[in-house]
C-alpha cells in the first residue's frame, strides 16, 4: 500500500519546491497552533507527553506547552474521554487522544451515549467543545484489533461532528476548526498516511468543517473518498484518464456535516457515482450518501450508484490478504470502468 | 450544625420528599411518562453534601438525582414539569426524569448509565484545576455502580492526578432488584475498594444529614486543598422500589421496617428537638413545603407541552440538528 | 405509540380465537425451549433471574432452570459479555442479557473487536456460539439513554449476526435458530414490542436467521421494515389502500444475514422501494440496503429510493417531541404517497 | 522443581528467549510486518505457570503472547510462519504476532485490547465449572492492564462467583513508553487491588522460573478446589523495547543493567547448578534450541504465502464470509 504513505493528495500544482510537511507532523503542529492561540486547549492520552504519542503525532507539545497542559494518563480510555466530557462541560477545550481508533469500542458509551447526548438531553444547557483523536485504518499489517475504519460506529450517532483529513494542511486546517468548535469533534488521523507529504499550511489555517472538496474535475464519473482512499481515488482518476475516462475526484474530508450539496452537483455533471470506502460496505458512509443520491438525485443518474468498500471481514494480517480486503486503485479502477459501460 | 441550618436543611429534605411523593402521584395517575427514579429515603445525602459545598462545586447525578437537583437549587416546578413533559422543565422536557440537569447552579446532569459519570466528575475537577479556581467536583452513584469498569478508571485517575473530586455512593443495599451483596466481592461496596486507590475509605450513616454534612465538609476540605479525591460511602434505603411502579417486594419486611424507622427526616427532627427549636418551626417548615409543592403540581399541569419543533433543536452549540448540507 | 404495542402483525387470519402468547413471553419462553433442548445454554445478566428481568422476559427461567443455569450478575457489562464469550469459546452456549440495547456501549470492545473477529483471527481455531439478547428502540418515553435502536452499531461491524423479530412466534423461531447457531448473534427484542401479541408457534418451531417475510403483497411499492416498524408499515399499507395504492410489506427480520434476494425480488414487482426504519437517517440499514438496490436493481427502479428514517438527534423524553423524531404510520404514508406519483 | 523438571523449564525458556531473538532479527529485516511485541526477559512467568498447569487448562495471552503460545506447545515455526504471513502460520496469516493461538493446546487466544481478555477467562472458568470439569482458566495481562476497566470487573466477577482462574500480571513497570508507577494510585498495581475484591494479592519474582511455578501451582490449587479466582503479581522486565523498533530510551540505564542481570535464564542456570546439573547438559539444551530456532527460521521463510481467497473465509462457523443473501 505505497500510494497510502507516499501520496500528496491536493498539493497545489508547482508545491513541490516549496518545504513539505508530514501527515503526522502537521497533527503535532495543528495542536500546537490552537494551544498557542487559546490557553482552555489541554491534551491527555496514553504515552502522549514525554514519548510524543507512539505514532508521533505529539511530538513537542509537551516541551513547548509543559506538563499542565499535556498529560499522560494511565489505560482508562473511558477515564480520557469521560473527563474530558467533564473538562469540556466547565470550561475547557481537551484534546483527548485514543491511541487506535479500535480502542474508541473501550470507551464507547461516552462517544454514544454521553458527549453526543448531553447537550441535546438538557436542553441546551451545556455544551462540550471537545476533540477525540484517534489513529483510523488499516493497509499496514496491524491485524484485527488495530487496523479497523471506525468513522462508521461514530457515523451512526447523532450527535457527533466526523472529521477524516486526507492532506497535511486539511490537518492542520480541520484541526482549528475542530478544537474551535462548540461541538464534539471526532477526528480520525489515517494511520497509513502519516508519512504522506504535502504542502504546510498558512498562519492561520481554518478549513470548515463538513466541506468537501473538489480535488480533480471529471466529466464522466463523480469518485467520493475519504481520508486514505483520496490518494487511491486520485490514483485511479489517472488510470481511468489513460482510458479516456474522465472521472472527478470529491474527498468528504468530514461525514458530518456530510456535504451532500457537493456531490449532488458533482453528480449534475457527471451523472454517475461511485463511493470509495475503506470501510466494510455493510454499514458504510458511502450507504448513507448513496441513499441520499438515490432520493434526491434519481433524476441525475444515468448508470446504478456503485460502492467500492472493504469486504466484510475483519481486518487480516498478512499483506496479500488485507489487500484482498482493502479497497485498491485497482479495484476502483475495475469497478468505474464497468460503470462507464453501463 | 447550629439549629438555623438544621432546620433549612431539614426543609429541604422535606421539600424532597414531598416531590418525590407528588412525582409518585403523578406518575401512577398517569401524568409522568416514561420512568421515574425516586430518591425518597436518601434526601440526607443530598440535602446534607450540598450543605457542605460551594455554589459554584459541580454535581454529577444519576438517573436517582431528582434529591440533587432539587438540593442544588432546582424548583419542585421545574422537576416536575419536567417529569410531566412540560416545556418549562428544567430539560424543556427532553431529559425528562432521569437527566434533570441545573448547569447554572453546577448541578451538571443526571446521568442514566450506571458509572458514566464518574469520569466525567474527575474531568471537571481536573478542569477546576487547570482553570485555578478551588471549586470541587462530585459525583454521587448507587452502590451497583461500583462495580463497573468507569468506577475503577475513575478513581484511578482521580487518586493519581489528585483531583478535587468527591465520589460519594449511596448505598441503598440494592440494584435494582437483585442485593449488592450478592454481586459484590467485598462488603462495602464502595469503601472497601478505596485501598486500591490510595484513598481513605469512609462510611457514613447517609439518613443523618448532620454525619453526611460533616464527612463531606471534611473531604471537601481536603479535597480544595490539594489533598486529592475523597470517597465515601452513605447508607441509605429507598423508601419506593427501584422505578415505576416497582413495589419492591424483594426486600425482606423486617429490613423495610428497620430502615423505614431510621428515617433520613425523623432523625433530622429529632436532631432539631436535641437543640431545642420549637416544634412548631418544623412544623411551620412542613407546611411551606407542603404548599410549594402543591403549587409546583399545580404550576406544572398548566404549563404547557413542548412544541414539536423543538424536537430538532439543542443538538449542536448553534441551536440546530443539520448533520448534512 | 399505541399501535407498536398492540399491533399483530403476521398473525394469521383466524388466529384470533385461538391462544395467543405475547412477545415478552415469547422470549423468555423461546429461551426455555433451547435450555430444555440442550444442557449447555445457561443465562447471565443483570436481574434476569429472581426478578424475572426488568422487562419480564426471562420470568420462569430461574425456576425452571435454578441458579446453575440462570445467573444474576453485577453492573458490569463488559464481564457479562466477556464471560459470555469465554464460556462460547469452551463448550457453553451462554445467552446474555444486556437490559437496554445503549448498554451495549458499556461493553462494545467485546461486539465490535472480540467477539466478530475471534474466528477469524484465529484462523477458524474458536467458535463463539453465544446470543447477546438486548431490549432496543425507543417510543416509550425513556429519553436519550435508554431508547435507541442501536442494530446499526453492530452493523458496522462484520461477523455478528443481527436479528430482531416483530412478532411472538418469530421471537421463538429466531431465538431457536439465534442459540443453536454456532456464529454469534445480536438479538434485539423490541421495547415497544413486548405487550403485543400473537399466535403461539409450534413445537420446534426454527426460523431460520436471514430470511425475510413477506408480510403482505402489493404491487405498487415494496416497504421493508424492521421490529416496531413493521406494525408501523403494515399500517401505512393498510391506509395506503384505501387511497389506491397498493403497496408490499416485507420484515427483513435479520440485519446479517441481510435478506437482500427477497427485497430485490419484490422490487422486480413494484420497481419502487421505501424504507422503514426507527434509527436516525444517518448510518442506518436502510442506507445499505438502499446502496445494494440501487447497485443491482438499478435497472428495476421507476422512481427514486426513499427512507422513513429516524431524525438525526437523540431521542427526546416528550412524547410530542418523541413521536417528531421516530418514524409514524403518517410519516410512511406521506412519503409513499409522494413517490407513487413520481 | 526437580532438577530434570527444572532443566526442561530451561530449556523452553531458553526456546523463547531464541524464538524472541529471531523475531526481533527478522522484523527488523523486513521480513516481519505489521509489529510485534517480544517476550523475552518474561519467559519464566510462561514457563513456570505452564509448568503448574494441565494440558486442559486454559491460558489466555496478550499481544505480548509468544512466550505463553510457546510455553503451551506451539513450535516455533507455526510462530515464527505466522509472524512472517505465511499459510502455514498459527492462524494461517490472519492473525500476526498479535494474536497467536493455539486452542487445541489450550492457548485461547492472544487479545489485543488491553484487558479485553480478562472476563474471557473468567467465562472459561465459568464454563469449566458449568460443564463439571476441574479445568481452570488463567490470564496473563501486564501492569498497564490494572487500570482498565475490563480488569475491575473480571475480578469483581470472577471472585463472587468463585471461578476457577488465575490472574495474573506481568509487571514489567512499563505501559507503552510510560512508567506504570506515573500513572497508578498504588505501588503494586495488581497485588495492591486484590483486597478490592476479597481475594488474596501476592507478589512473585516473575524472573525466577521455581518461585513462579509454585506460586501458581498454589493458587491453581486452590482455584481447582473450589476456593475461586487468584491474583499473582510477577514481576519482570522486558529486554527489548514496547514493540517494534522501540530503543527504550526511556529506561533508564542502571534500571536496564540491574534487571539485566536478573535474568531468568542466568537465574535457572544458577538454580540447575545449585542441583548439581552439569554445565554440559545445559549447554546441550542451549544447542538443541539454537537448532531447533534456526530450523524453524529456515522453515517459515521457505513456506508459502496465503492464498489470497482466504481472506474471505472463517468469519462463520462454515468457514465462510457472507453477509446477506
Ligand atoms: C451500564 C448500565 N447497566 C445497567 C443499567 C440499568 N440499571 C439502571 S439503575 C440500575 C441499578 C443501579 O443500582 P445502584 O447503582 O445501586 O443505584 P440505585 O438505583 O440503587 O440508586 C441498573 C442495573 C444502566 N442504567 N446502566
Ligand atoms: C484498550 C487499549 N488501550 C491502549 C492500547 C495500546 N497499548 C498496547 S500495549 C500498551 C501498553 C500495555 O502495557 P502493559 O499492560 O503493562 O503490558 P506490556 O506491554 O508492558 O506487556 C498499550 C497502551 C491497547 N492495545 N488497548
Ligand atoms: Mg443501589
Ligand atoms: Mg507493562
Amino acid at each position: 500500500m505505497a500510494d497510502m504513505t507516499t501520496a500528496t493528495p491536493g498539493a497545489p500544482a508547482g508545491a513541490a519546491a516549496a518545504r513539505v510537511i508530514t501527515y503526522r507532523e502537521a497533527v503535532a503542529e495543528g495542536i500546537a497552533r490552537e494551544m498557542r492561540r487559546d490557553p482552555t486547549v489541554v491534551c491527555l492520552g496514553e504515552d502522549i507527553g514525554a514519548a510524543g504519542g507512539v505514532f508521533k503525532t505529539t511530538v513537542g507539545l509537551l516541551k513547548e506547552f509543559g506538563p499542565e497542559r499535556v498529560w499522560d494518563t494511565p489505560i482508562s480510555e473511558q477515564a480520557i474521554v469521560g473527563a474530558a466530557m467533564g473538562a469540556a462541560m466547565t470550561g475547557m477545550r481537551p484534546v483527548a487522544e485514543i491511541m487506535f481508533s479500535d480502542f474508541l469500542a473501550c470507551c464507547w458509551d461516552y462517544l454514544a451515549n454521553e458527549i453526543p447526548k448531553v447537550r441535546y438531553m438538557t436542553g441546551g444547557q451545556v455544551t462540550v467543545p471537545l476533540v477525540v483523536r484517534t489513529a483510523n485504518g488499516g493497509g499496514l499489517g496491524f491485524g484485527a484489533q488495530h487496523s479497523q475504519a471506525t468513522e462508521n460506529w461514530a457515523f451512526t450517532v447523532p450527535g457527533l461532528k466526523i472529521a477524516a483529513p486526507a492532506t497535511p494542511a486539511d490537518v492542520i486546517g480541520m484541526m482549528a476548526a475542530a478544537i474551535r468548535s462548540d461541538d464534539p469533534v471526532v477526528f480520525y488521523e489515517h494511520k497509513g498516511l502519516f508519512a504522506a507529504k504535502g504542502p504546510p499550511a498558512p498562519p492561520g489555517h481554518v478549513v470548515e468543517l463538513g466541506r468537501a472538496a473538489v480535488l480533480r474535475e471529471g466529466a464522466d464519473v463523480t469518485l467520493v473518498a475519504l481520508a486514505s482512499m483520496v490518494p487511491v481515488a486520485l490514483a485511479a482518476a489517472e488510470r481511468l484518464a489513460a482510458e479516456d475516462i474522465d472521472a472527478e475526484v470529491i474527498d468528504l474530508r468530514c461525514l458530518v456535516p456530510l456535504d451532500t450539496t457537493t456531490v449532488l452537483a458533482s453528480l449534475a455533471r457527471t451523472s454517475r457515482l461511485v463511493t470509495v470506502e475503506e470501510n466494510p460496505y455493510q454499514g458504510g458512509w458511502g450507504a448513507t450518501l448513496v441513499s441520499v443520491v438515490a432520493d434526491e438525485g434519481f433524476g441525475l443518474l444515468d448508470a446504478p450508484l456503485r460502492r467500492v468498500a472493504g469486504e466484510c471481514v475483519p481486518l487480516p494480517f498478512a499483506d496479500a490478504l488485507e489487500e484482498r480486503v482493502i479497497p485498491t486503485v485497482d479495484k476502483v479502477v475495475a469497478k468505474v470502468r464497468d460503470l462507464a459501460t453501463y | 450544625m447550629k439549629a438555623d441550618e438544621l432546620l433549612a436543611a431539614y426543609e429541604q429534605m422535606a421539600l424532597v420528599r414531598r416531590t418525590e411523593r407528588a412525582a409518585h402521584d403523578l406518575f401512577m395517575s398517569g401524568l409522568v411518562k416514561g420512568t421515574t427514579h425516586l430518591a425518597a429515603g436518601h434526601e440526607a445525602i443530598a440535602v446534607g453534601a450540598s450543605a457542605a459545598l460551594r455554589p459554584d462545586d459541580y454535581v454529577f447525578a444519576t438517573y436517582r438525582g431528582h434529591h440533587h437537583a432539587l438540593a442544588r437549587g432546582a424548583t419542585p416546578e421545574e422537576c416536575l414539569a419536567e417529569l410531566m413533559s412540560r416545556a418549562t422543565g428544567l430539560c424543556g422536557a427532553k431529559g425528562g426524569s432521569m437527566h434533570l440537569t441545573k448547569a447554572a447552579s453546577g448541578m451538571l446532569g443526571s446521568y442514566a448509565i450506571v458509572g458514566a459519570h464518574l469520569p466525567m466528575a474527575a474531568g471537571a475537577a481536573w478542569s477546576a484545576r487547570l482553570r485555578g479556581t478551588d471549586q470541587i467536583a462530585v459525583a454521587f452513584f448507587g452502590d451497583g455502580a461500583t462495580n463497573i469498569g468507569a468506577f475503577h478508571e475513575a478513581l484511578n485517575l482521580a487518586a493519581v492526578w489528585k483531583l478535587p473530586v468527591l465520589f460519594v455512593c449511596e448505598n441503598n443495599l440494592y440494584m435494582e432488584y437483585t442485593p449488592i451483596a450478592d454481586v459484590t466481592a467485598v462488603p462495602r461496596p464502595a469503601a472497601d475498594r478505596a485501598a486500591a486507590y490510595g484513598v481513605e475509605g469512609q462510611v457514613v450513616d447517609g439518613n443523618d444529614v448532620v454525619l453526611v454534612r460533616e464527612a463531606v465538609a471534611r473531604l471537601a476540605d481536603r479535597a480544595r486543598a490539594g489533598y486529592g479525591p475523597g470517597l465515601l460511602e452513605a447508607e441509605t434505603y429507598r423508601h419506593f422500589g427501584h422505578s415505576r411502579a416497582d413495589p419492591a417486594t424483594y426486600r425482606p419486611a423486617e429490613e423495610v421496617e428497620r430502615w423505614l424507622k431510621h428515617d433520613p427526616l425523623d432523625l433530622a427532627r429529632g436532631r432539631l428537638r436535641a437543640l431545642g427549636v420549637p416544634a412548631e418551626a418544623v412544623d411551620e417548615a412542613d407546611a411551606r413545603v407542603a404548599e410549594a409543592v402543591a403549587a409546583a403540581v399545580e404550576a406544572a399541569r398548566n404549563a404547557p407541552a413542548p412544541d414539536p419543533r423543538e424536537a430538532l433543536t439543542d443538538v449542536w452549540a448553534d441551536g440546530g440538528a443539520a448533520w448534512r448540507t
